[in-house]
């Protein structure tokens, strides 16, 4: 007979060295970094208003110095100034998006995992085939027939990123259904609607909130994509996007800066936001491997 | 050798076809710099045509490379014979149009050109069926006649000046198209015309590959071959020019700067008819007043724009008749620098008060608009900004909109916009129905409804008078209650800007178009081109 | 059993696909055209591009009657799915032909580009993978890993200005972008193998982060596997161990997620195609998109879909193939 | 008692002249956890000698597979392994198995010199390889010829025509046998079989504990790690008893199935069908948590205040017992 008291306490051990496990300086910095962004992206308008349209064509692409941080654009914009407003915009399309995301794929999973049978089979074959459409494609062609605008760019993430969010939602809701305590409850005579509210949805909700906040950074970068490709938020907002495709330009020409500040904002807010993610889904459940979905 | 498309078979079949009719240069991968072999030039340009006919727009201002109109235009634009033996003639009534041909013109494909081509190619364009947006300009043809082989009669409903300036149209050959469905016929793939060029292959989104035409009328080009390189990023355009790949390339102005330091690349600055402006429509409540339209046009600092912008590559304008025309009246021309305290008592003295935030405000209607641009269009994006930072200094405040040609288009009647044009060849073209009242509200001619009846006369004037000093003095009256009534808030014309490597010999750029490619590019004369 | 015989089944699992697979595309068409039905977009105006300026409402409504764009929703849509089902993809309105010659023109390069990317990263992936888990915690396994994510979050078309920037421009090892040389008179394979370094240099090592974090982490777990210490305890060699056993293994589930994993590389290859100007889908993609070309996207996007479906297929089969434990029939 | 009826009778004096294999001396175990550690094995020490067959004993999760992957270093990254296991060789330099380090296991020591009978055999095989190919690959790596595979079969019972299938198509029975075969390929000096009865009919039982007998009588030695005590008894010439992590009693097996002096030794044999057919009461502590004193305190009928307080002696072969109060008497009740 298997040592078999042993086993299972070996393996997870050896799971959990799979994970990514940020140091604790790590998670702080991340979480620092997270906090000045959101704090700083919505307090921006009281504390440092921007003028969308204002241009200085006076001062166009002066290098860094202490006036312009992070350098100045084409028209003589602050980059660092308009970086603070990019994140701000990215971050309010990625939120809405992946909430957007997030009750499409809620009720899709919710459905099939707790009808589960044919209802799940079905639905679950419907996902995997609109899996097999190309995200970016299927967004262009949404962005395409809506008109480039704040709300097509969020539909587009939106509507093509939920299929995760049913995935993770039906496989708990499936796994629930087996757990005693639901059954106890089922048996105690709860019925199904306050089986769902009353026992399911705690459960469900911590992971659906862990789904929702790792698909920011996807959302943040299909609209990214989508203003690289000239069809996403309107070409005069500073967007993140908007500024790497306008800083293209400018690189050639040797103004470096003007597509540095939106890029790293873009590369330090995904890596922190994956960090924190990653902390998260190891306390919320330490036998899943917690790979960085980005 | 036949187009193919780029697969296994291309490829089979031109290795087969290597030995025996290719030097071994041209069927082995030349160098990265492969242009240096002297007998290909290799032209770069974002704008790809959709169908490669003059009937469905392709080259219709000549310089088509593929195709001759019956007259075509000189370093100067001048109109010199093309197809045609000598200049058409015009019958004294004006309504009669005779063209002779040229003897011994030779389609790529062998056969000769006669007059049923020309008649069979503005038919195309004339008939509702084809999808062509000439027919527009060409709706005084009444009809097209071919009296005998190698002569053309063009019968007009009504006379019309410029007519000869129309006739710069690539001519197709009618028996490869007739009977077909013009709008999706091979030929738009792959064209047979007179041109000095022949199509050896397209590639789209890639490139085009002409051959010199050896039986050309107007002598063998002095290359052998013109590859028209299709690249719609403008970053993408300037590395691979950075890299060497291509003889000229047109590029932005501030892309095109960077390689002014640079002694192997020469950047040459092509004046042009294009101007870029703000229509400002007659039905918005704030733009119906005239005083806030000629205080917008007094606020906008045109020098900054052309300065910050266009990194230099242009001029202010004032009208739509650009600087280099004949037709010009210098007499509208404004201050190009901003005069906001002008701008400011103008408001003052049509009641419009400054408000609170800084907007000014008349019978409690606070001073601003909507400013639509297209959102493809990064320079149109910049000087909408531009004129919105100018327009906020006087107290009025502008909302800038990028959005796609449909969503602006039911928005023209009440949004002020971004447009652009312009064409040097008649100061007719273009502008009898931008500015013209019975265009008014109809598509993207005069959008703004604007209406003047001074206007209207002078723009039929123009058209309708044979005499060029009756024309003149139409246009300048024309002009003046333009400048009077600012429908248009004319910004600036623009320079094409191009880089050419300095050892390309016979580039001699003429005023340009708005719309320029392939075709009528300052590639217009490459047959002549060659390299030292 | 023979690899043959376990394909018994291949039949039934293609019905049973396809029994799914055609009513969602259906419905999914569905959904595509209702979008563009309700899309404000003029297919007339946008056919007339900047010429529209010049063109009048008459010569406007003629192109529009031309093409029965004024008939009802659902006879259009009939008219659209059932020419799809016969092979006519329709005509693209922004490209001015027919949306099939399109795809044939470009689908081959596309498909060239994700196809020499998706082999690169995977033998990368399952070379780098397996030698990372294989020292865990080692140097290379830390190196690998800090890499792999800090290129996760790297935007694909900023790699690809990168690398033009260094390697064309600064280093002019590799040209800039396109696919031939631009003299070139014919296609030399020589010659696009050239041109294409870069842009499958910079698809796949944008893909790559996913591949290789996953198998290395597949191989890392497969290496506790009871089967792989066993091997290890016979005393067969690191390598055998690693790629015979512990790889091997790790390899099966991976096959499948490669599947799933192509719609994301075909996002990449657009925006690589783009920053590189391949004459691709990509390109085509994006011009389609700027003039609400309806006809073209649809066909881009269920054509891709089906291809990506059959790929899934495809992948499921070689599993079934690869792994002797899988029957179909069963 | 035809089963468990000794085949060879194991002489002190035969044993004695033989040279030692293997010395294990104070070797420890732990593996982190999460929030603690687990002490898989403690302060163990063993001699096993050539042609020696020993068998180790005990409940499941008591540590004798943690033992065994101890002693050929493949134990996961969280394992930190303290002591000795010195492994002699009369043709080389003896070589400490705890501290030679993973490439001198690979290359020197594992197959050849200790072999490996995983337990679980339905685990213990690539599943997507037929028994032929892993036993041709273990063959080629130890330098012998692929046509020994239908003997190593035949040795371990199993058709060479059952060779070519693969793993999910054998019975329990089948895979037993055939990791057996690929453990043997090599012809390690000494064999590490880790319940390599498992599945197995009686028959079969008997036809592999023979084999690993015979092994012994050629010079090579065996550490059986069994939880039948039945199959020790018939071929074990020492026995050595593990209780959480100990091992607490290790002699000579006819000295210790006929008067076990541990406590916990008496327990296991009371639990024999043949015998009292009692089980143990209560369960085993976790490994996690093991109390201060002696672990087999709580289920112990002679447990007095010390064992709960003191750690009992370390059991030394042939000699001590980890017991506070051993059992002097030889009778058993």
């Amino acid at each position: 007979m298997a040592d078999l008291a042993a086993r299972p306490a070996l393996l997870r051990t050896a799971r959990s060295r799979l994970r990514l496990r940020p140091g604790q300086a790590g998670v702080v910095t991340a979480g620092l970094v997270l906090v000045v962004a959101v704090v700083g992206s919505l307090l921006a308008p009281l504390v440092w208003p921007l003028d969308q349209s204002a241009v200085a064509l006076d001062q166009t692409r002066s290098a860094p110095s202490w006036a312009h941080l992070a350098g100045t654009d084409d028209l003589g914009r602050d980059v660092a100034h308009r970086a603070v407003y990019g994140l701000r915009v990215s971050l309010l399309v990625g939120a809405v998006a992946a909430l957007v995301a997030t009750v499409l794929g809620g009720v899709v999973g919710g459905i099939a995992g707790t009808l589960g049978g044919r209802v799940d089979r079905i639905l679950m074959r419907v996902v995997d085939t609109i899996a097999a459409m190309p995200h970016l494609l299927l967004g262009i062609f949404i962005v395409a027939m809506l008109r480039p605008s704040l709300g097509a760019v969020i539909a587009s993430v939106g509507l093509t990123h939920w299929l995760s969010t049913a995935r993770i939602v039906r496989s708990e809701l499936l796994s629930l259904r087996t757990r005693p305590f639901v059954d106890a409850a089922i048996n105690g005579g709860a019925g199904r609607r306050r089986v769902l509210v009353r026992h399911l949805l705690p459960h469900v909700l911590p992971r659906l909130a862990l789904a929702t906040t790792l698909m920011i950074p996807h959302a943040v970068w299909h609209e990214t994509a989508l203003s690289f490709l000239g069809l996403g938020l309107p070409p005069h907002l500073a967007s993140l996007g908007n500024m790497i495709n306008d800083g293209q330009g400018s690189l050639l020409t040797g103004a470096w800066w003007a597509s540095l500040a939106p890029g790293a904002v873009i590369v330090v807010v995904t890596l922190a936001i994956a960090v924190l993610a990653a902390r998260w889904r190891d306390r919320l459940d330490p036998r899943v491997r917690a790979e960085l979905h980005l | 050798m036949t187009r193919m498309r780029p697969t296994f078979r291309r490829l089979v079949a031109s290795t087969a076809a290597a030995g025996m009719l290719v030097l071994a240069g041209c069927s082995a991968p030349t160098n990265p710099d492969g242009s240096s072999d002297g007998t290909t030039l290799v032209v770069a340009t974002s704008d790809e045509p959709d169908a490669l006919n003059p009937v469905l727009n392709y080259g219709v201002d000549g310089a088509a490379l593929i195709f001759d109109g019956l007259v075509s235009r000189d370093g100067d634009n001048r109109l010199v014979p093309g197809l045609a033996a000598t200049l058409p003639t015009v019958s004294a009534d004006g309504r009669t149009v005779t063209a002779k041909l040229r003897d011994g013109v030779l389609f790529h494909d062998g056969t000769a050109l006669t007059a049923q081509d020309v008649v069979f190619t503005y038919q195309a364009v004339l008939d509702p069926k084809v999808d062509s947006t000439l027919r527009s300009d060409l709706d005084m043809v009444e009809s097209v006649t071919a009296p005998d082989q190698a002569t053309v009669v063009f019968r007009l409903r009504h006379p019309y000046a410029p007519f000869l300036q129309r006739l710069t149209l690539g001519i197709v050959p009618s028996k490869l198209l007739s009977g077909q469905d013009v709008n999706t016929a091979g030929f738009n793939r792959k064209p047979v015309g007179t041109g000095p060029y022949a199509v050896e292959s397209w590639t789209p989104g890639d490139r085009l590959v002409l051959t010199a035409n050896e039986r050309y009328f107007a002598g063998r080009p002095a290359n052998n071959r013109v590859v028209v390189a299709f690249v719609a990023d403008d970053n993408v355009r300037a590395q691979r020019m950075r890299a060497g790949e291509f003889d000229a390339a047109e590029l932005p102005p501030k892309l095109a700067a960077a390689f002014d330091e640079d002694t192997t690349y020469r950047v040459q600055r092509v004046p042009t008819a294009d101007y870029r402006g703000v229509m400002l429509p007659a039905g918005n409540p704030v733009l119906a007043d005239p005083a806030v339209r000629r205080a917008l046009s007094l606020a906008v600092d045109r020098s900054a724009m052309v300065s910050g912008i266009l990194g230099g590559a242009g001029e202010p304008a004032f009208g739509p008749i650009p600087p280099t025309s004949e037709f010009v009246d210098p007499s509208v021309v404004g201050a190009p620098t901003a005069d906001a305290t002008a701008a400011a008592a103008l408001l003052d003295a049509a009641g419009w008060k400054p408000g609170p935030g800084g907007v000014r405000a008349r019978d409690g209607r606070p001073a601003r608009f909507t400013l639509m641009y297209p959102a493809g269009d990064t320079l149109r994006k910049d000087l909408a900004l531009a004129v919105t930072a100018d327009a906020k200094k006087i107290g009025i405040e502008v909302t800038p909109a990028g959005l796609t040609w449909d969503a602006i288009d039911p928005r023209m009647k009440s949004d002020a916009l971004l447009m652009g044009y312009g064409t040097p060849y008649d100061p007719d073209f273009v502008s009898y129905k931008l500015f013209g009242s019975t265009f008014a509200g109809q598509g993207y001619f005069n959008p703004g409804s604007y209406r003047s009846e001074v206007v209207d006369r002078a723009l039929q004037n123009g058209r309708d008078q044979i005499d060029p000093a009756l024309r003149k003095a139409a246009y300048a009256q024309f002009q003046q209650q333009l400048a009077a009534d600012v429908p248009w808030l004319f910004l600036t014309y623009l320079r094409h800007t191009y880089v050419l490597k300095s050892s390309v010999r016979g580039v001699t750029p003429r005023v340009e178009a708005h719309e320029h490619g392939v075709a009528n590019s300052i590639w217009w004369n490459i047959d002549t081109w060659t390299r030292s | 059993m023979t690899r043959s015989g376990r394909l018994a089944g291949a039949g039934a699992v293609v019905r049973r696909r396809l029994l799914v697979a055609v009513p969602v595309l259906a419905a999914t068409s569905i959904g595509m055209f209702a979008l563009g039905a309700a899309s404000p977009v003029d297919p007339a105006k946008q056919y007339a591009g900047a010429a529209a300026f010049t063109a009048t409402e008459e010569n406007l409504a003629q192109i529009r009657a031309n093409w029965g764009v004024d008939d009802p929703l659902p006879v259009q849509y009939l008219r659209w799915i059932g020419n799809l089902v016969q092979g006519d993809l329709g005509w693209s309105t922004s490209r001015h032909e027919p949306v099939a010659s399109v795809l044939a023109a470009r689908a081959g390069w596309t498909l060239l580009l994700i196809g020499v990317s998706l082999a690169l990263v995977l033998a990368a992936s399952l070379l780098l993978g397996a030698l990372a888990a294989y020292r865990r915690g080692g140097l290379f396994d830390r190196a690998l890993r800090t890499a792999a994510y800090a290129v996760q979050s790297m935007p694909v078309f900023w790699l690809g200005l990168a690398a033009i920037a260094v390697f064309a421009l600064a280093l002019g090892w590799l040209p800039a972008g396109g696919l031939t040389d631009v003299t070139a008179t014919s296609t030399s394979w020589g010659d696009v193998a050239h041109h294409l370094i870069l842009p499958v240099g910079v698809l796949a090592v944008s893909q790559a982060p996913w591949f290789v974090l996953f198998v290395r982490d597949a191989v890392a777990e497969s290496m506790r596997d009871d089967h792989v210490l066993a091997a290890r305890a016979r005393g067969l060699p690191g390598r055998t161990v690693l790629f015979g056993h512990a790889l091997r293994t790790a390899l099966l589930p991976f096959l499948t997620l490669v599947g799933t994993h192509l719609p994301e590389l075909v996002g990449g290859a657009v925006l690589v195609e783009t920053v590189f100007s391949l004459p691709g889908l990509g390109a085509v993609t994006v011009a389609a998109a700027m003039g609400s070309d309806f006809p073209l996207l649809a066909a881009i996007t269920l054509v891709t879909t089906a291809v990506v479906l059959a790929a899934n297929l495809a992948t499921d089969l070689a599993y079934a193939a690869a792994d002797p434990r899988v029957r179909l029939d069963g | 008692m035809t089963t468990t009826e000794r085949l060879t009778a194991p002489t002190p004096g035969r044993r004695a002249v033989r040279r030692p294999l293997l010395a294990v001396d104070g070797l420890g175990v732990q593996f982190r956890l999460r929030d603690t550690r687990m002490h898989a094995v403690t302060d163990l020490n063993l001699t096993v000698r050539a042609g020696e067959l020993l068998a180790v004993v005990g409940e499941s999760g008591c540590g004798k597979s943690v033992l065994a992957h101890a002693l050929l270093g493949l134990l996961p990254g969280n394992a930190t392994v303290t002591g000795h296991a010195v492994l002699h060789h009369p043709d080389a330099d003896p070589v400490d198995l705890v501290t030679c380090g993973q490439r001198h296991l690979a290359r020197r020591v594992r197959g050849r010199r200790v072999g490996l009978v995983p337990q679980s055999p339905a685990t213990a095989l690539n599943p997507v390889r037929t028994g032929r190919r892993l036993l041709t690959e273990t063959l080629r790596a130890h330098g012998r010829r692929r046509e020994d595979g239908d003997q190593l079969a035949v040795d371990v019972g199993l058709d060479p025509a059952d060779l070519d299938r693969y793993p999910h198509e054998l019975s329990g029975g089948m895979a037993q046998r055939l990791v057996t075969a690929l453990a043997l390929a090599p012809d390690p000096s000494l064999l590490i079989a880790d319940e390599p009865t498992t599945g197995l009919d009686r028959p079969l039982v008997d036809h592999t504990l023979d084999l690993l007998r015979r092994r012994c009588d050629e010079g090579s030695a065996v550490v059986l790690i069994t939880h039948d005590l039945a199959a020790a008894q018939r071929v074990a010439d020492t026995v050595a008893v593990m209780y959480a992590s100990r091992i607490v009693e290790h002699r000579d097996a006819d000295q210790l199935f006929t008067a076990p002096t541990h406590p916990y030794a008496a327990a296991l044999l009371d639990a024999l069908p043949d015998r009292a057919f009692r089980p143990v009461p209560g369960d085993p502590p976790m490994l996690t948590a093991l109390p201060a004193g002696c672990a087999f305190a709580p289920r112990c009928p002679r447990r007095t205040d010390i064992c709960a307080s003191q750690p009992p002696p370390t059991a030394v072969t042939g000699g001590a017992v980890a017991c506070h109060h051993p059992i002097t008497t030889g009778a058993v009740t």
